[in-house]
């Protein structure tokens, strides 16, 4: 990698800073748990100020031009920070939609839905769209009460439909982070066309998953090392033990295995290679997670100590955009040859 | 049947009799609570049993118990388990009851067992201290005796649904010069004495289980000692004989087996090979631990006290349960992040049998804990 | 289990002191390894004059009329002792033989003959039975080489051949324990029809193989355990260290499962419960004896310490009569139900 | 093409180089070896190496090495793994040039350097002890001046190929009083010496890979210490710089991985999807720790100095190579206890490879050891 390249992820990780800065409370994360839309708008707003919704948009188009490997950096700050706002799959999808404009001006605020089951990466197909009007069922949609509009992924190319459309129900789950899971429910709502696909950008946002697992892992496997340096025990600090310290270098070891996978995928974003990403990404910010639970004991299993909000944060997005199963076999069909 | 005429059933017969009374009884909307429940949920099973004579199995019937043998009291609980029973604000019976009839005074057999049985006095447990989790004899929760009275400063934690009970019984140092061992005391306190703040914390689970409970220049007679002062520690320990298989009950896992292949099913995945694979092992670690556990059980049945080796019970039954639980995790797809059940049914829950079964390698001696135990009381390594 | 019942299998476990006492030497082990027949057939009528090849056979025709509980007793105990002998083997087959006298009292040994692929609990039917001559190969006999005679299942009944008839040929390929498999290929062998299946005796070897295991890790723990109180670095006893102790923890869990599922599995010996003992003794063995070399670390690499012994025999154990895999699926199938 | 040229190469043009000079030269009998090779065997390599030059990369032009850079370097080694070239006797090459260039006298350098290029001297590393294995600084082994000489007495073992060796180099004792790592010397010792009985050890491969190495009265001249008498702790420290990372090269897992999907090829399990889910997941594995591989490698490359952080490779490698080789034997059916390969194929032998696997996690620093070091450098967790 170039030095260039380093020092514009230094810079996108930097700014990150203003919101979701590394030592930083999680006050304003508690705030938004549980209540809806789930997300602050003015901090949106504060994000495109720094150029994040369009970073992937082309600088002719007015965006910045940059690419997987920075939104894998700040996915990977604003995972971290635990940060509600679904920045990773707007930006992922803002270089497809006709009015980028006010999306990158953080004024508009368009998520993507095309999921028709669980578990999956392929858009569903029984969503029809004909004659200017959408029918269908999208689900699993993230933070989708926050949203101006969806771009709605149907058998007939891409639609954009409007919140407040005619035809337009929207259904919420509460998830485990205090976010929540739209269904999308169309009946003849009326849309318009978009061109494009969908499924790279559906790839960018399964990468961008894996960096903000591995933000979130990182942080709370850094509060976990902080709990064994400082909490004492029989008369020692915890973190003397040397049971506890092997499992803190086993963990340690999957957070560098997860961080150079997500680091590869970044710099070459082949489907296989973003599919290795989300497996361990996957994998290991649950066991990580877990373990940060375990390592701090009774404490951990309270939800008034920050290290129980990774964990949930971890749930909801280990899944997201596939598991690790998932991922796995289809690493395995795209790459099946093995050499020494 | 009477508790005399119910001693003297064949273990089998009475297995039987016990499961007869639990499903003519037992109140069907309380099976399988997805979360501890409080006394105003359980109190009606608490009185049922309290009602038939069930309340306490282990009690010498002089006292108003059953006067069972550890067999049959194992069974009680078997079948309690197998029927999805909830736990009842049971610290009374359990703890409070067994300590007094071993240690108190008359005066206290006299006065507590009675409430205990009706359902006046429902205690928590004043144990664990905020520096005094797993390194349990460090507590510095103080007891000075002023006059006639204790007072008691300090603060409890984890205390298990502190909210509902009107007494706790609790680990105070009383002699601090002493080694951290040798210094404590049990003391009875009613929770509406002046001093006492009880603070709920919420848990992962999102629910109010547990408590901390702060005391501020809080006065107890030193009637309410139990026991010889600074024998505490002694006292806690003995408690602790019976009750320790119950940690290495296989029913979690067993109940977590049974979701995880209802899941499995929904998510179309019970015929896929990898899933059966993965069920399999699990259900094997399952059978197995039953095996494991019915040898800790005949022993028991025969009489004899467990060893430290009981231990693996609990290590191996906490760490199956939440293998399972993360399992169903992984198969869930897009549900697993879910707070609340899939379609409303509450047997498909993933994300919430997942948080339940975290703090299981932690509560009851966390699992390092049993570790540390099983490699110097069992294998007789070195001391570290 | 009745008193009477835990008395006999003390008595079995006394007896096999005296061919494999716990704290013994393996210096006779040593010396048959890697030569033919591998094993003693002064030691083979010691073990006739213990009763224990007429251990299964009824009392009217000689045996002891005992069952599989203490025939597992036993094993372990000879699995503890490393015992080349291919004592289960015969004793399970000595029911069905009709000169069951020569077999029991140890002049006579007969092997069972009837695996015809790897990894499988199922006779081979490619072998044929007909006109008093049997053809076809069988597989992975151990100890072959010391059998004057096999019980050979064919698809037409059990055949007994003598190793020195004319069409018998009996290659050998060497094992890590220092045995042998033997593979007999027979061509038209003058053969006599013995009534009966063996299917019901390959089952008890089958346990009897998993309280093999069961004695082996036993003893490999044990001498593990040794090491860690007595191996001293860093200035202190290796035992003392909390990572080595948790880890010594695990493994006597895993022992102890290992034993309950045995005892269960020879208290009420079914299809499924000996699938699970097997199961767990196959994977805990190699679990047991891998852990076993780390755990005394370099030594432990060393073919003259006895510790390596205990791999090499949880190895050549562990997928005779079916892997761990081949049992938990043998098991799913058996007992496919499953309660609370 | 000389060693100036190829080091002007830039790093692809380089491994092409690389690649072209093995495959022209590296005897086909000897590929991939299922055993360490004695000087017997491998000795027409070390010559071959010598001839063209390449025996020594990473030895300055001036001492007869290549100068290559430390990428290079590790290209070379890459080139060599990839094409299953046997290791050669190299400590002399890979240990005693570097310490010699760095720390001996310019006798040494001159005496030692030409003859280790010339393969006429082979040397052995006496390192280990019986009771100072991963607590190497605790060794006993003594030197005591005697007039010119040193006199040694003690015992090494876990001395690779010390049959073959005429030289050995040596920690030893000079200084009971101080503290243990500041007492230790290196000397260098004819292996010819009176008084040197070498005993080899036979491994679980059968193997006599390892010897154990006596010293009764063994006399060298003061000349043949190197560097400061005490400070041999620090160089020997000091030569375990550049070496770390190759403990943790991919090599052993990615050969392994192969024989694997050939034996479950052959156990027709290839499409079995059981086994699949397991393969795949030890390919991820591999794939991981490759992209971990080279974010050290990278390091190497820009000149940036190897932090204690390199354990992990060590870790991840050694394990994931055992673990490998566990599903070769638990796929293997019967021929997981043979002792020879299935079929007299070398690449279908379970049992073996799954031997070979064990000591990965014991030699070049036990993974407990290398854990430690995690916890306390790396993750800096308080001292235990």
């Amino acid at each position: 990698m170039s030095g260039d390249a380093n020092d514009a992820l230094r810079l996108i990780r930097d700014s990150a800073a203003a919101i979701a800065p590394r030592q930083g409370d999680l006050g304003r994360i508690r705030a938004l748990r549980f209540a809806r839309p789930g997300f602050d708008r003015a901090v949106w707003r504060q994000m495109a100020e720094l150029g994040w919704l369009g970073l992937l948009v082309e600088e002719t188009r007015g965006g910045s031009g940059l690419g997987p490997a920075e939104l894998c950096a700040l996915a990977e700050e604003l995972g971290a920070g635990l940060v509600p706002e679904p920045l990773p799959f707007a930006a992922a999808i803002a270089p497809l939609l006709p009015d980028a404009a006010a999306v990158i001006a953080g004024e508009r605020i368009v998520l993507p839905a095309w999921q028709e089951r669980p578990n999956t990466l392929a858009p569903g197909t029984a969503t029809r769209f004909a004659g200017g009007r959408v029918s269908g069922t999208k689900q699993f949609i993230p933070m989708a009460d926050g949203a101006d509009a969806f771009l709605v992924a149907t058998a007939d190319g891409l639609a954009l439909v409007e919140r407040d459309a005619p035809g337009v129900t929207l259904d919420l789950a509460m998830t485990q982070d205090g976010g929540h899971f739209g269904t999308l429910t169309l009946s003849n709502a009326p849309a318009t066309p978009v061109p494009g696909r969908i499924e790279p950008a559906l790839e960018t946002i399964t990468l961008a998953l894996a960096a903000t697992a591995l933000g979130l892992m990182d942080r709370a496997f850094a509060l976990s090392l902080d709990y064994l340096r400082t909490r004492r025990q029989f008369g020692r600090a915890i973190g003397s033990f040397q049971a506890l310290q092997h499992r803190a270098a086993d963990l340690k070891l999957q957070l560098e295995l997860t961080r150079a996978t997500v680091a590869a995928a970044a710099a070459a974003p082949s489907p296989a290679a973003i599919s290795r990403a989300k497996a361990r990404a996957a994998e290991a910010s649950l066991l990580l997670t877990r373990q940060a639970i375990q390592l701090h004991g009774g404490i951990g299993y309270t939800d008034e100590y920050d290290v129980g909000l990774f964990l949930r944060k971890a749930m909801v997005i280990a899944n997201l955009h596939g598991s690790a199963a998932l991922h796995r076999a289809r690493f395995a069909a795209l790459a099946p040859d093995i050499t020494e | 049947m009477d508790a005399a005429a119910l001693d003297a059933l064949d273990d089998e017969a009475f297995r039987l009799e016990v499961r007869r009374f639990v499903e003519a009884h037992y109140p069907p909307a309380l099976r399988n609570p997805p979360k501890r429940l409080h006394w105003a949920e359980n109190q009606v099973w608490y009185r049922l049993l309290a009602e038939h004579g069930w309340l306490a199995p282990g009690w010498p019937r002089a006292y108003g118990g059953m006067g069972l043998s550890a067999a049959k009291q194992l069974i009680v609980i078997e079948e309690f388990e197998r029927h999805g029973c909830a736990r009842t604000n049971d610290h009374g019976v359990v703890m409070v009851g067994p300590l007094l009839i071993r240690y108190g005074s008359e005066a206290q057999k006299r006065f507590f067992l009675p409430k205990i049985l009706s359902g006046e006095a429902i205690w928590c447990q004043g144990y664990s201290e905020p520096n005094a989790g797993s390194d349990l004899a460090s507590l510095r929760t103080e007891a000075v005796i002023d006059g006639d009275d204790y007072v008691i400063n300090g603060q409890k934690t984890w205390t298990t649904l502190a909210t509902d009970a009107n007494w706790i019984f609790l680990l105070v140092r009383t002699d601090k010069a002493a080694k951290k061992q040798e210094g404590i005391s049990f003391l009875l306190v009613p929770m509406d004495s002046p001093g006492i703040t009880v603070r709920p914390i919420i848990n992962l689970e999102l629910h109010d289980e547990f408590c901390e409970v702060f005391f501020d220049n809080v006065r107890v007679p030193r009637a309410n000692l139990v026991g010889e002062e600074n024998k505490g520690w002694t006292m806690a320990k003995a408690l602790l004989g019976f009750e320790r298989i119950f940690l290495g009950s296989p029913r979690q896992s067993a109940y977590a087996l049974v979701r995880l292949k209802l899941l499995a099913e929904r998510m179309g995945l019970a015929e896929d090979p990898t899933f059966q694979d993965r069920f399999t092992r699990l259900r094997l670690d399952l059978e197995d631990h039953k095996a494991l556990y019915e040898t800790f059980a005949a022993r028991l049945r025969r009489g004899e006290p467990l060893g430290a080796d009981v231990s693996m019970l609990k290590i191996h039954q906490s760490e199956l349960f939440q293998r399972i639980t993360e399992a169903m995790l992984e198969i869930a797809g897009e549900n697993a992040g879910l707070l609340e059940p899939m379609e409303g049914n509450r047997a498909l829950h993933p994300a919430g049998l997942f948080i339940q079964a975290r703090p299981a390698t932690i509560y009851g001696g966390s699992n390092e804990i049993q570790r540390n135990i099983l490699a110097g009381s069992v294998l007789d390594l070195p001391a570290t």
